[in-house]
């Protein structure tokens, strides 16, 4: 009975189940703390449509061994490119977001290609250099928001009138597209975002399928034994490659869906942490730096963001001070560190 | 003969270009933008003086995790945390100049202990991934220290000075002025050349922590370091506590950069209380990359060549890419620009680097290898 | 339209450049994408008296966007002006921390220049040292007049919301505590709110979401009288769109400005001969809150407190420069800025530090409340309980 | 092993020691300089004559102090000196007044009173509040 108990806690790993029944535990204070459970779900079920593919968009990388992307800004970016560049030729509704879609996977196969060929050539360095391509990216785009020649006034400053604003409403564009489409209601607080989760559920079983096509195989190898791929006549770098531009286009979708949910289109220095999120969210899910699992991405992307949404306002209102940001932050990046350290401890 | 020949194929001017293109780089820009940057001659060098002495010692509390390979030490964001509590309490207690500073140290230094060996057990788990380990290490220890700071002092640990606790009688106001320390080792001996201001003091504690990196790396300790950090296995075979001497070296790491935060806050004279200490550890390591630096070798030479050349164009880049593009903004956009893509950039060609010498060996034990088959096969055809 | 400007500008630097400004004023603010109105505000004076690199009289530099980290930079921005042998007056708007080491230094090596901040994030005490004249908004006054208002309007609940980093901001700690005890004397209900710091792990986009969600649950369990305040820009946005929505009261933003907020939040868009000119830009504001159902709960300040300081205190120095204006008198500050808000009613207070000492480098303003589809709310003339100015003391 | 210990300890000690004399020759006091009545004991000095005032060597303040003013004066460690010279219209008069005095690590913020000085007594220091 012990070990049966054992095995299962192993199967999901402590912290994973330290997590949750602190997630559930705030579900039950929740209540008596003067926060509404229905709307706290509502939150969090929007919040896991919205950045589920971001999270996701780590997967493909992780499996053909090139890490965790903390370089995941620079697929952020290329979805910032579509974005604004389907509201300058001001394409509304559906067509909108298809376009917004399309151009951003062109920047995402030219970035990711790009980044694929630097991180081939750093192998065994690739976290810590991407770290500082996502930040170098930021603020290179930071110069180009203001100096590319966007002309749509509803994105451009408001006094200046020229580059673009830190912020840009997808109101009248594709605001909701896809929360809305098929959505419906749970009693009075509850709204399902049925397209964006469909989305969702979408790239999720694209990236399962593909991982059982054989090129799919043929990343997974590479990432678990690269001198065994070699030795199979797979070439390794391409592969790598590869799984780069997938990891970069899904963030690129990722940020998209982020947006239309969102309803603003964040640019400047607003990409600059979002890996970090992602990061934690996957680590959270029980992946590894170097292993990871379909599971892992949605039970990390549900934790994530239900801690993200339940601590600060179960905490403020327990305990009616500011501190319960200061938690959050060392909740969310303890996890990052455990994580991190974790692997080692099990070879070992 | 032919054999050896070939041996010594390696290129000397592309490899010194391999081995220094970023202090290259950074020179070839800093000629470019510092006439265009309008600063004075006196002024700039003025400031790059300044910048040498507020920032040397804390990049020099990078070199001894480099020794022990655990690469760049992103945890002296810990150490500097450590050095602000010690500055806090003195500045609570009122303690002045020289002695305050000595104070100050002090305080921090067993916070700074514990720091480091929390830092070096956690560094021992994340064995291969230290440095995103260490990275992330901050942003966690962060909360730890805001939690200390913003909720701890005036509640559990004692704050009499009421212009740095908040009214609402608990926490440390966002902004602490460091009047009563403010550069008073900077003006214990202050030379005046020509309008150029050189702090003596400072120096002299700079080379100090010099002369002790170099007594270091002779001592029985600093050769385990270099051993473990060769090759572990055979460290630990030689019969050297691998884990206990990477600890030690996160711990000396740690200490240093607590003094060096402590040195560069009171050149500065303000501290903000929850945000100095964050970007320190990016800088500092950005510095040392550009001065030549790479992950696992990284000398002394490096941290002077670093400093100077990377706070030069911090100091006239955006001015010069205010001129360039003409709006104030966007040269400084560009100033981030630089400092990340650079670090970026160094880091992957100093990855390359390493790849094209394992290459490099690898065909040389292989020629090698061939050769002495050769020689075997004639002189066993003269047998 | 846009040439004539050029050609206009072009005449006015090419007039100034045949007699070069005989000084230089250096104005330092956050960039386009932290603090847009400081930087037009600088853009404006560079429009009226020309840039100095072209023989004109203003010089102006940014300070970075994360300065809380790089206050290396920051004071290196701001010393680097007093390397202008020309240089007479420094302006820094907002005047993020090194601001104060920044003067420090410069007071150094060239006693001679003027120096001035707005909108100071370190502590009052620090800059009434070395600064010359320091303008902030009056958050003591307003910390009382912002529930006043939103209670005339009939809000009943008044909901704070902030986080651990800018609640270490002794004036914005202090400001919180006074709406606590106005809110009580107002008979209102008083509620607290912690929310993600933007510049944490989880950024901007983290924090600005939390808003967005946040605020339909608390409508709903506060009823829809609730009057929100933020301390944060950042949050200020979404929350501007969550209200003008649902319901709700925002009476003005911590640092108010039409252009604070609304124009991302509702969409608003402005044509070419709108930028720039602020009764226009209210104007357009207002029709579009007033679109969104927003009238009579949401305000703003019809002149941003940004620009008008950025703009202000450099034609202040100018003046005082010049020998027409006296550096401390605050008819003649005051004055400066009508230059740059005609029409609008402003009122203000010297600082009393902690001593009790009444510091009169230390300029505490604020201007009347200007509701959407109501109108001035006449808070300029509202007498603050004294009362209040004893809180935190 | 036992000598290690007692290495180790006693550094420790040391540096506890240096810690402490750091602690009282870098403290700071607020001194606050009074020419004003005060009745101390029953004895009442009066404030009648303006003092230029020197504190550690250093001069406090641009002009003499008049009497029923105060100024205030930063010093560092425990001991310390004053000195005092009169002065009437303008013009010092008389012979200078100096007196040592100590400082102890507890009090931040004391008075001294000019007149209680000028007049010889001993009780010339207390602190503030």
């Amino acid at each position: 009975m012990n070990e049966r108990l054992k095995g299962i806690i192993e199967n999901i790993g402590l912290p994973r189940l330290l997590i949750a029944s602190f997630l559930l535990l705030l579900f039950i204070i929740a209540p008596f703390v003067g926060v509404r459970v229905d709307t706290s779900i509502n939150d969090v079920i929007a919040r896991f449509a919205m950045n589920g593919i971001l999270v996701l968009s780590l997967f493909p990388m992780i499996k053909s061994g090139c890490g965790l992307n903390f370089g995941l800004q620079l697929g952020v970016i290329a979805g910032l490119l579509g974005a604004v560049i389907s509201l300058e030729m001001k394409v509304t509704g559906f067509a909108g977001f298809v376009l917004a879609i399309i151009i951003s996977i062109v920047f995402a196969i030219i970035f990711g290609y790009l980044y694929g060929l630097l991180l081939n050539k750093v192998k065994g360095e690739e976290m810590v250099v991407a770290t500082y391509v996502g930040f170098s990216a930021v603020s290179f785009m930071s110069i180009m928001w203001l100096l590319l020649p966007f002309k749509n006034p509803d994105m451009i400053w408001a006094y200046g009138g020229e580059g673009l604003r830190t912020t840009i409403s997808t109101e009248g564009y594709w605001h909701h597209i896809l929360n809305d489409f098929l959505s419906f209601q749970i009693g009075s607080h509850i709204t399902i975002p049925t397209g964006a989760l469909l989305f969702f559920a979408l790239l999720c079983l694209i990236v399962w399928a593909f991982f059982r096509t054989k090129a799919g195989t043929a990343m997974e190898a590479v990432g678990s034994n690269p001198d065994y791929a070699r030795s199979c006549g797979i070439d390794v770098d391409r592969v790598r490659i590869q799984s780069v531009i997938f990891s970069t286009i899904i963030a690129a979708l990722g940020i998209l869906v982020y947006q239309q949910s969102f309803g603003f289109i964040q640019l400047y220095n607003a990409p600059l942490m979002m890996a970090f999120p992602a990061i934690a969210a996957i680590l959270l899910g029980g992946a590894s730096v170097t292993k990871v699992k379909m599971w892992n991405v949605l039970l990390g992307a549900l934790l994530f963001q239900g801690i993200l949404t339940m601590t600060p306002s179960v905490i403020n209102n327990l305990i009616k001070s500011d501190m319960s940001e200061t938690i959050r932050i060392i909740i969310s990046n303890g996890m990052i560190v455990y994580a991190l350290t974790r692997r080692m401890k099990v070879r070992s | 003969m032919k054999n050896q020949d070939s041996l010594k194929t390696v290129n000397p001017v592309k490899q010194f270009f391999i081995n220094y293109a970023v202090p290259i780089l950074f020179i070839i820009m800093i000629v470019f933008a510092a006439p265009m940057s309008g600063l004075s001659p006196v002024f700039l060098i003025n400031e790059v003086m300044t910048r040498l002495t507020r920032n040397s010692f804390l990049i020099l509390s990078l070199l001894i995790p480099v020794l022990a390979g655990m690469g760049m030490n992103f945890g002296i964001v810990m150490g500097a945390m450590a050095g602000q509590i010690g500055l806090i309490l003195i500045t609570d207690w009122q303690i002045v100049g020289v002695p305050g500073i000595l104070l100050a140290m002090l305080i921090s230094t067993p916070i700074a202990i514990v720091f480091g060996y929390f830092t070096g057990i956690v560094l021992n788990k994340a064995r291969g991934r230290e440095m995103v380990t260490g990275m992330m290490l901050g942003y966690f220890m962060n909360g730890i220290y805001q939690l200390l700071v913003l909720y701890g002092m005036g509640k559990i640990i004692p704050i009499r000075d009421k212009s740095i606790l908040l009214s609402r009688g608990y926490g440390i106001r966002n902004a602490i002025s460091l009047d009563g320390i403010r550069q008073s080792l900077d003006n214990v001996i202050k030379l005046d050349i020509m309008g150029i201001q050189i702090p003596l003091v400072t120096l002299a504690v700079i080379a100090l922590n010099c002369l002790f990196i170099i007594w270091f790396r002779k001592t029985k300790l600093g050769q385990d370091m270099r051993t473990v950090g060769q090759d572990m296995e055979v460290a630990r075979m030689a019969g050297i506590d691998v884990e206990k001497t990477r600890i030690i070296s996160i711990i000396i790491s740690t200490v240093l950069a607590a003094y060096g935060m402590i040195i560069y806050l009171q050149n500065i004279g303000t501290i903000n209380t929850y945000n100095s200490h964050e970007q320190i550890g990016f800088f500092a390591v950005a510095a040392l990359l550009v001065g030549g630096a790479s992950v696992s070798r990284a000398s002394i030479l490096n941290v002077f060549i670093g400093v100077v050349l990377f706070h030069t164009v911090f100091i006239v880049s955006p001015r010069a890419g205010k001129e360039l593009i003409g709006s104030a903004q966007l040269g400084e956009y560009f100033r981030v620009f630089i400092t990340y893509g650079v670090i970026a950039f160094s880091l992957a060609l100093y990855a390359w680097r390493n790849r094209i010498e394992a290459e490099n060996e690898r065909k040389k034990a292989m020629m090698l290898r061939r050769a002495s088959l050769q020689n075997e096969a004639e002189e066993g055809g003269n047998l | 339209m846009r040439k004539f400007f050029v050609t206009l500008l072009l005449i006015l630097v090419l007039s100034i450049s045949v007699v070069a400004a005989d000084f230089h004023i250096g104005i330092v603010t956050g960039t386009v994408s932290q603090s847009e109105d400081d930087l037009r505000g600088a853009e404006e004076m560079i429009k009226r008296y020309g840039d100095s690199s072209n023989g004109g009289m203003i010089t102006h530099v940014t300070y970075p966007d994360n300065f809380m980290q790089e206050q290396e930079t920051t004071i290196i921005q701001i010393t680097a002006l007093a390397d202008d042998p020309l240089m007479k007056a420094i302006i820094v708007n907002q005047a993020v921390p090194g601001t104060v080491e920044a003067f420090r230094r410069i007071r150094e090596v060239r006693p001679d220049i003027l120096l001035l901040a707005g909108s100071p994030h370190e502590d009052p005490e620090m800059l009434v040292d070395v600064a010359d004249l320091t303008v902030n908004p009056d958050n003591v006054a307003r910390g009382y007049l912002i529930v006043r208002a939103a209670k005339e309007l009939g809000a009943d609940t008044f909901m704070h919301i902030s986080f651990p980093r800018h609640m270490s901001y002794e004036l914005l700690s202090r400001r919180r505590d006074i709406m606590k005890e106005a809110a009580n004397d107002l008979g209102m209900k008083y509620v607290e709110m912690g929310s993600p710091d933007p510049l944490s792990d989880i950024g901007l986009a983290g924090a600005q979401q939390f808003i967005l969600e946040k605020v339909p649950a608390w409508l709903e369990q506060y009823g829809k009288n609730v009057a929100f305040f933020c301390t944060n820009d950042a949050h200020t946005e979404p929350l501007l769109k969550r209200v003008a929505e649902l319901g709700g009261y925002f009476i003005e933003a911590d640092l108010p400005s039409p252009t604070m907020g609304y124009p991302g939040a509702l969409g608003i868009d402005f044509t070419q001969d709108e930028q720039g000119d602020w009764p226009k830009i209210l104007a357009k504001v207002e029709e579009a809150v007033v679109d969104a159902g927003g009238a009579g709960r949401m305000g703003t300040w019809a002149y941003s407190f940004g620009f008008s300081t950025s703009a202000a205190l450099a034609e202040h120095a100018k003046r005082v420069l010049e020998g027409k204006a006296d550096l401390w008198n605050m008819d003649d500050l005051m004055a400066a800025y009508e230059e740059f808000t005609p029409g609008a009613g402003w009122n203000g207070s010297y600082y009393v530090d902690a001593d009790g000492i009444e510091r009169d480098n230390f300029v505490l303003i604020y201007q009347d409340t200007y509701i959407f589809g109501k109108g001035y709310m006449g808070m300029t003339d509202i007498e603050v309980p004294a009362k209040y100015f004893e809180i935190g003391q | 092993m036992k000598k290690k210990l007692i290495i180790r300890t006693s550094l420790i000690v040391l540096l506890i020691i240096l810690g402490i004399i750091l602690f009282v020759i870098g403290k700071q006091h607020k001194v606050l300089l009074d020419n004003r009545d005060l009745t101390i004991d029953g004895v009442t000095y009066t404030a009648e004559a303006a003092y230029e005032i020197w504190v550690d060597g250093e001069k406090v303040g641009r002009t003499a102090l008049n009497p029923g003013r105060r100024n205030v004066a930063y010093v560092v460690g425990p001991s310390h000196e004053i000195e005092l010279r009169e002065v009437k219209n303008g013009k010092p008069t008389g012979d200078s007044i100096v007196k040592k005095f100590r400082l102890s690590v507890k009090q931040s913020e004391v008075i001294i009173n000019i007149p209680a000085l000028a007049a010889g007594s001993d009780s010339f220091l207390y602190e503030a509040d």
